[in-house]
């Protein structure tokens, strides 16, 4: 019960990743392989402000400034690409990764270094459970991002246009949709999401070059809940993350030692190659029209 | 009123595709374009509504205003809201999107609700009621020009340019969409019309412009453009003869060349 | 060049030794030998003790040639830095890259990265310091190890737990290769001599890899793990295993120590269960080789990296000055004068026993010390025990490398 | 009429791979180049050269997949992987650390490791079929992290994360190229063996694109429906891209480890397939040429931009400090593989077809 | 006159949507069968259905005696059923003679290994089809466009090189989709040309799907009007153009 939480806690991290990368892919039909280095630059940003600004200071500012980092990688290496096939963009976001995360290194030194965040290692009992507060926050955390988010889409006209421009960009600016600010506000929301995520991904623990990793495990989440579906990536974020915590709880009781010590670092690819199996456009994604 | 004045646009910095083209489109208007296949229509109409950018196309010389405000410099979202509303050459429907969800996007610029626009759509087309829920890149040919049609108006232009409206509909639906262009018309709507279908467009249009290689070769009111030898001839067809009786080989005389 | 030559003052030099002064030579009429360093620099598990260990290398250097080099050479430790990344793939391509270049290497960072260039170094005749501790060194002739071996290490650290905490259970979590198998062997050895279950666990590097740690020490709850990865690593480890419930002790190999982990948000964990051992004393101590350490680096923040590099450096000096001293600064004589070398001066860092590389695993040095977290102390920690050898290593005699016996 | 390449007097004739002069003198130019190489540069460039043309084998791999049949794969270097570790498994010492046969042979371990590779590409190739653009891109991608998994808990085969292995030992049929002897230096002896492999390679890629299965692969890649509807049996060809692009990557694999020197297993992950789809992606997608430009280009780069050094002074050379050298190397890297795809969409291959189109019409076309 | 194709009570539905309701039909030997009905009425599902792209849920398909439901659409094509599409399906970036040689990919009959090697079987074959090809650029008169992507030929150009694909493949069936939508008169007059010349020459029996009434009703041997999914009448164009129902649902008044 306890991994569940446990689960439930990094499923939230994973659910937040995941959001940047479908709003993206919403907008865009591109998968961005920048997020992992906008994750990794929100935590390392909040490590230097949390000093002046105290933890809820540095992350509102280093989410903000992330979403301007992002809507600036945006602006000079994605907008050039605009009406080019969706892979050869995402190999553009994969170098900006590498680039961006190289800067971001350079800033982050040979220590690591904390983000500093009000509850550390901290537990509180629940209901006889002893849960990690870091947990609980980033829980609430996202469920208001999610809400917030939702409503966005659901009550504005950006969530539609976001969608039309992604298929058929001309046709999109055809109906006065301006692409250019879709895209726009596509990659700083999905910038400053990495932010957040990067930032509760080192709460209760340190920043280190090695952190973007995490944020690769949104692919499989994104896979699984389909790639453009925005509850797909809540619920697969959260799906992956009770199950890697309950792989990583049991494996040493029932895995085969042949597996290995770390099982749970493969449990969602396995997940996603189960669910595409069955669903090829994962549990909630859109079938792609195929017509003659 | 909507001028286009001695246009020159070039693709990719080489391919001079229109060469100084001047048409006018007056309030309330229905205006027809002809011209073969690669003639440069629509082109045109890219030029008019901004899209030239998407195909590495630019307007070299000339320009194209609204009410006497030129927007060949606008971006495409400012020239819907000036106004200006196309059905894009091949429909170009939104194929993963609902129908209901298609029209809604036309209506992107306009403030308001769109339930009753939505409503005024429906009553148009009774087709796309019964399909609101349906995937638009399901729906056939003729369902889909209906839906573009629809989205179009949903913007409640006061220029609707139409680029091929009739392609691969079935003759009672040309009937219906010439219709229907007359009704839309009818509401004060200017209609610049690209077509193939030579006979339904200038049964409507008062006024028609036949275009050849990037340029202006016919400039006339319909009657006369119905009347004139050569038209007949290569745009209208003469209904006396047969497909079967076609020659192996035929010259196409040319306006210019 | 590769070609035996004899220089003016009649010693034989071949690759890595050039007529022409040093880059920033201090005596522009002397010639310079290279040495190269590889360490890991920029994105590895060790960089926060690799780059400190470079610096005190640098520095050791210079103050050689500010005192007047060797045999009329100075020496050059900075145009071959290369990167490994703490991967052995690594490793060997960039010593591939520099090895034609140098004489000797000044440091070859890491374990499993070592063993990867081990074959060549002994077909190349290539001297090493190492910037590891495996038992395996101490059967290599081209190594020149300072200080009790991983193996060795873990079993005092066993010893000193035995006294201090009683524990019947002991598990080893531990980075696979010569690196963690060593220190896990060694703890083995010792758990069998002491009487105590052992089990141990490999795990990998990266903070998002102890997951399978973590539940194996809330499932097992042993009394004492005995941890051998990096700093990152044993954070995650202590903390969350803390926070999840687990109060057993925790003693980590010298190289998992960071003074930066008392700023996490692991340290309260790692004040509570946490000890760590060393194979010699930290920065503030008082010999005159921390001394002069502590001159050679003005200014900057006290690691562990400092003092090892500064430490690692001395053999390689003492080989140096032998050899030229032999009138034979090939490879083969600085070889030559390595396994001649009865003992090294570490201006008292380490004992006068130390150093003994012609008695090879004879000689091998069997002390460690402990330390315990403390914000206050330069380094981020205090000491609890002095250098000392165990009882079970006393009577170990090494007859191979540890890692096999795992 | 010699001044009219063009005119074909046969089928075959236009059919045939070097059908222009500019292709005839080019290839004949290239060929003159590298045969000179050996005798004018050091082993260092030697070996790196060798290093390329193994890569290049494994970019004309994924090229085939990906650039001509248009299944987006990042997961070359899993089949990279599995060619390395059959390769050092057959060839690894007996009586080393790590499982080893003993069977230095080349000509055998070669081909095992391009099957073996193979045989995995046509387990994974029923997913491929099943999935389409980014999806397939994201579960291959999921095959290199489990592949990734294997290769660091199977220590037996890959000596362990972070560990490693010695690789395949580079004998052929009892002649050892890896070591110096009177016939020329290793790096010689590798840079030829490479080249000629590379040659052998980038023909049976040339000719299988030029063939129906090539153009079968061009049709899926375009419209796989409509290739469906004329005849193009689609899971078998998507299963053969699979397979050959599988078998590249092994036959890759087993010969760049042993120019490397050592193989650790973690090497096979994600940036190695971003590395060979930046290749393929850079030289020009859907050209073997174009792979092999990448390859090359791509495997050259660190060393290039270190020849740069000089004219950066404030770039430290020293890995220590900030910016150096290696922080340089790596934004380049991004950073071409963007302003490529920006301002060069056709990659490499672009520009020779601008180099020559300019060249052809000097000084003025007829 | 035996029939090449029968095509018996169909049914073919989308979660909801009936694209094919009950439709049976059968082509003869030479004939020139057409079909013509409303937008939306289930006339390019036909051709779906006959070429492998959807499964009907239920019904018959017999093309020369084979039953067709349930093949992959490479079978059906080997089978000797070719078809163009409504809106051009050509391989874009493929030049015209490629995108011919890919019809006439299963009259090639060597495998990969034989492909690696080239010499031999796979470049004596290569060059007896591309001979073929030839004859079909002759034929629709394409020698120009022979070595020009087709993404950058003229619509008109496309449509007849899409229908010289299907040629290649040397069918015993050939199904046309709106051959001549979007076209200009000139161009139809060509396209009519062209498929009389496949009828003389070639005797291919063929179906043809078109909105263009003059061209239906000049060429077709039969006429199959559809809506919604189901057969309204068949018959003979002149019958068919006075049909009550077809000018009802399908001409409109003025036709
Ligand atoms: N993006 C582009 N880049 C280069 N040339 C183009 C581009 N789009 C169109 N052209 C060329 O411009 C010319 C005019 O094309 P346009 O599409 O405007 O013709 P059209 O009259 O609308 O023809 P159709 O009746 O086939 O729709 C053609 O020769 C076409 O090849
Ligand atoms: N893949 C599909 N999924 C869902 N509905 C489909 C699909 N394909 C066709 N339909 C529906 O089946 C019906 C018949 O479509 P079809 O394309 O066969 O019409 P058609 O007779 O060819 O029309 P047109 O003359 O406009 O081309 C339409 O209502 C269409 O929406
Ligand atoms: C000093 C440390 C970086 C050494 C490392 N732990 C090893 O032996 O592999
Ligand atoms: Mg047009
Ligand atoms: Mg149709």
């Amino acid at each position: 019960m306890e991994a569940v939480i446990r689960g439930l806690g990094r499923g939230s991290i994973y659910a937040l990743l995941a959001l940047g990368f479908v709003i993206i892919f919403k907008a865009t039909r591109v998968i961005s392989f920048a997020q992992p280095a906008f994750m990794l630059a929100g935590a390392v940003l909040v490590t230097f402000l949390v000093g002046p600004l105290g933890f809820w200071g540095a992350l509102i500012a280093a989410t903000l400034l992330t979403a301007l980092l992002a809507l600036g990688v945006e602006r000079s290496a994605v907008r050039p690409m605009v009406g080019r096939p969706a892979f050869v963009v995402a190999i553009i976001t994969l170098g900006v990764d590498i680039a961006v995360r190289v800067v971001v290194n350079a800033f982050l030194g040979i220590n690591v270094r904390q983000v500093d965040d009000p509850w550390g290692l901290k537990t509180v009992e629940l209901a006889g459970l002893r849960v990690e507060q870091r947990h609980i926050a980033v829980l609430l955390t996202t469920t208001v991002l999610v809400a917030g988010l939702f409503a966005y889409f659901r009550f504005t006209r950006m969530g539609l246009a976001m969608r039309a421009a992604s298929y058929d960009q001309e046709a999109a600016l055809a109906q006065g949709v301006s692409v250019g600010s879709v895209f726009a506000v596509s990659w700083a929301m999905a910038g400053g999401l990495a932010a957040v995520a990067g930032t509760f991904v080192a709460a209760g623990e340190n920043v280190d070059g090695l952190m973007w990793r995490i944020a690769l495990v949104a692919l499989p989440v994104i896979i699984l809940g389909g790639l453009d579906s925005l509850p797909g990536a809540v619920v697969g974020g959260l799906l992956v993350g009770v199950l890697q915590e309950l792989a990583a709880n049991y494996q040493a009781e029932y895995a085969p030692v042949w597996l290995g010590e770390n099982v749970s670092i493969i449990t969602p690819y396995v997940v996603m190659l189960l669910v595409l199996l069955v669903k090829p456009y994962g549990l909630f994604g859109t079938r792609e029209v195929e017509r003659v | 009123m909507l001028q286009v004045t001695n246009l020159e646009v070039v693709y990719d910095d080489v391919a001079l595709v229109l060469r100084g083209i001047s048409i006018r489109v007056a309030p309330g208007q229905i205006v027809a374009l002809l011209g073969a296949n690669g003639a440069g229509k629509t082109t045109l109409l890219r030029a008019v509504t901004g899209l030239l950018d998407v195909h590495e196309g630019e307007i070299t010389k000339g320009s194209v205003s609204l009410d006497g405000t030129p927007i060949h410099k606008l971006r495409p979202a400012a020239v819907v809201r000036m106004g200006i509303g196309q059905v894009m050459e091949g429909r170009r429907i939104f194929a993963e999107l609902s129908v209901e969800e298609n029209l809604r996007l036309g209506g992107h610029t306009s403030s308001g609700s769109h339930k009753e626009r939505l409503e005024r759509c429906y009553s148009l087309f009774p087709v796309l009621a019964t399909r609101k829920r349906s995937t638009a890149g399901y729906l056939s040919g003729g369902e889909q020009q209906m839906l573009a049609m629809g989205r179009a108006l949903m913007a409640s232009p006061k220029y609707l340019l139409l680029d091929e409206p009739s392609l691969g509909l079935a003759p009672k639906l040309v009937e219906q969409i010439r219709d229907l262009i007359v009704q839309i018309n009818a509401s004060g709507t200017g209609v610049l019309l690209v077509e193939q279908n030579a006979t339904m467009a200038l049964s409507i249009a008062s006024h028609g412009y036949v275009m050849e290689n990037g340029k202006i070769v016919l400039d006339k009111p319909s009657g006369e453009l119905l009347a004139d030898e050569d038209i007949r001839e290569f745009y209208l067809g003469s209904h006396t003869k047969s497909f079967r009786d076609v020659k192996h080989y035929q010259r196409r005389k040319r306006w210019l060349s | 060049g590769g070609d035996t030559t004899t220089d003016a003052g009649g010693i034989k030099t071949d690759i890595g030794v050039t007529k022409e002064p040093c880059k920033d030579a201090i005596d522009k009429a002397k010639g310079c030998i290279y040495l190269g360093i590889i360490s890991d620099l920029t994105e590895g598990p060790f960089k926060a003790l690799a780059v400190p260990i470079t610096d005190a290398q640098k520095a050791f250097w210079k103050r050689v040639n500010t005192a007047g080099g060797i045999g009329g050479y100075e020496v050059d430790v900075t145009t071959y830095i290369r990167d490994n990344k703490y991967n052995p793939q690594v490793h060997k391509e960039v010593y591939d890259q520099i090895k034609g270049n140098i004489l000797a290497l000044a440091q070859t960072l890491g374990s499993p990265t070592t063993a990867a260039i081990l074959a060549d170094m002994k077909a190349s005749n290539i001297v090493a310091a190492p910037a590891a501790w495996t038992s395996a060194y101490a059967f290599e002739d081209v190594i020149i190890e300072s200080g009790a071996n991983y193996c060795i290490e873990s079993m005092n650290a066993m010893d000193y737990a035995a006294d201090k905490y009683k524990p019947k259970s002991v598990l080893s979590i531990h980075y696979a290769g010569d690196y963690g198998d060593d220190a896990a062997a060694g703890a083995k050895i010792a758990a069998e001599k002491l009487g105590m279950t052992f089990s141990h666990l490999k795990t990998d590097s990266g903070a998002d890899k102890q997951a399978g740690a973590i539940a194996e020490i809330i499932a097992k709850k042993p009394d004492l793990v005995l941890v051998t990865t990096g700093p990152t690593e044993l954070a995650t480890i202590v903390g969350q295993a803390a926070a999840r419930g687990f109060t057993g002790r925790f003693i980590g190999t010298s190289p998992t120590w960071n003074p930066a982990l008392n700023a996490s948000a692991a340290a309260p964990a790692l004040a509570a269960l946490y000890e760590q051992s060393a194979p010699w004393n930290n920065w503030a101590t008082n010999t005159p080789g921390h001394e002069a350490m502590r001159k050679a680096l003005p200014g900057v923040t006290p690691s562990d990296g400092y003092t090892s590099g500064w430490v690692w450096s001395y053999p390689l000096k003492a080989a140096l000055a032998k050899a030229a001293a032999n009138k034979d600064l090939t490879r083969a004589g600085l070889l030559a004068a390595v396994k001649s070398l009865e003992s090294v001066d570490y201006e008292g860092m380490l004992p006068a026993t130390a150093g003994n590389y012609k008695a090879g695993a004879a000689g091998q040095l069997k002390m460690t010390a402990f330390y315990k977290p403390d914000k206050t102390a330069p380094t981020g920690g205090v000491m609890v025990q002095d250098l000392k050898v165990g009882k079970t290593a006393e009577a170990y005699k090494l007859e191979g490398p540890c890692f096999a016996k795992l | 009429m010699k001044n009219r390449p063009l005119l074909y007097t046969s089928y075959a004739g236009e059919m045939g791979l070097l059908n222009t002069r500019a292709k005839q003198l080019s290839v004949g130019l290239m060929i003159l180049v590298a045969l000179v190489l050996p005798f004018v540069l050091d082993d260092q460039w030697l070996s790196l050269l060798a290093i390329c043309a193994a890569t290049a084998i494994g970019a004309i791999g994924l090229g085939l997949v990906t650039g001509y049949a248009g299944q987006v794969s990042l997961g070359h270097a899993f089949f990279i992987g599995i060619g390395t570790f059959t390769a050092a498994v057959l060839s690894g010492d007996p009586n080393g650390r790590t499982l080893g046969f003993g069977i230095t042979n080349m000509l055998i371990w070669l081909p095992a490791a391009g099957l073996v590779a193979l045989v995995a590409g046509i387990i994974v190739a029923p997913l491929a079929t099943r999935l389409r653009g980014l999806y397939l891109a994201i579960v291959t991608l999921g095959l290199v992290v489990i592949g990734e998994h294997i290769f660091a808990e199977w220590s037996d085969v890959t000596g362990g994360l972070g560990v490693g292995r010695p690789p395949a030992t580079l004998d052929v049929a009892g002649y050892h190229v890896g070591v110096t002897d009177s016939v020329g230096t290793k790096d010689q002896k590798a840079y030829w063996l490479m080249l000629i492999l590379l040659v052998v390679f980038a023909l049976a890629a040339r000719n299988l694109a030029r063939s129906k299965v090539g153009r079968a692969f061009t049709a899926i890649r375009d419209r796989d429906i409509a290739a469906g509807v004329i005849g193009v049996n689609l899971p078998r060809y998507k299963t053969i891209a699979f397979a050959i692009s599988s078998f590249y990557a092994g036959c890759a694999g087993a010969l760049l480890y042993p120019l490397i020197g050592f193989i650790e297993p973690g090497s096979f992950n994600l940036g190695m397939s971003v590395l060979y789809v930046a290749m393929v992606l850079i030289g020009g997608a859907g050209t073997i040429s174009g792979a092999i430009a990448g390859a090359f280009f791509i495997t050259l780069l660190p060393t290039l931009t270190r020849q740069l050094m000089p004219l950066l002074p404030f770039i430290s050379e020293s890995s220590d400090r900030i910016p150096n050298l290696l922080q340089l190397q790596t934004i380049l890297y991004g950073v071409l593989i963007i302003g490529f795809l920006i301002f060069e969409p056709r990659g490499l291959f672009g520009i020779w077809i601008r180099i020559r189109s300019y060249w052809k019409s000097w000084p003025f076309s007829y | 006159m035996s029939n090449v194709l029968e095509f018996h009570d169909v049914r073919l539905a989308f979660a909801g949507v009936k694209a094919i309701d009950g439709v049976s039909f059968e082509v003869g030997e030479k004939e020139l069968f057409a079909i013509i009905g409303p937008n939306g009425a289930g006339k390019t599902s036909i051709f779906n259905v006959l070429s492998g792209v959807y499964r009907p849920q239920t019904g018959r398909v017999t093309f020369n005696g084979v039953d067709l439901i349930g093949k992959r659409p490479h079978r059906i094509a080997e089978l000797g059923l070719a078809r163009t599409f409504q809106n051009v399906e050509l391989f874009s970036n493929l030049t015209v003679l490629e995108n011919l040689m890919l019809g006439r990919h299963h009259h090639l009959h060597y495998g990969s290994l034989a492909a690696i090697a080239w010499w031999g079987r796979a470049k004596r074959q290569e060059i007896e089809n591309r001979q073929r090809v030839e004859e079909i650029v002759d034929f629709l008169e394409l020698e120009q466009w022979r070595k020009v992507p087709v993404g950058l030929l003229p619509y008109g150009v496309q449509k007849r090189v899409e229908l010289g694909r299907a040629l290649a493949m040397e069918p015993k069936l050939l199904l046309l989709d709106e051959p001549v939508a979007g076209m200009n008169l000139e161009e139809t007059e060509d396209m009519a040309r062209y498929i009389l010349d496949i009828r003389d020459e070639l005797h291919l029996p063929m179906i043809l799907v078109e909105h263009d009434m003059g061209l239906v009703m000049d060429l077709a041997d039969r006429v199959m009007v559809v809506d919604f999914g189901q057969p309204v009448a068949t018959g003979i164009p002149a019958d068919i153009q006075h049909h009550p129902e077809v000018i009802r649902a399908y001409l409109g008044v003025s036709n």
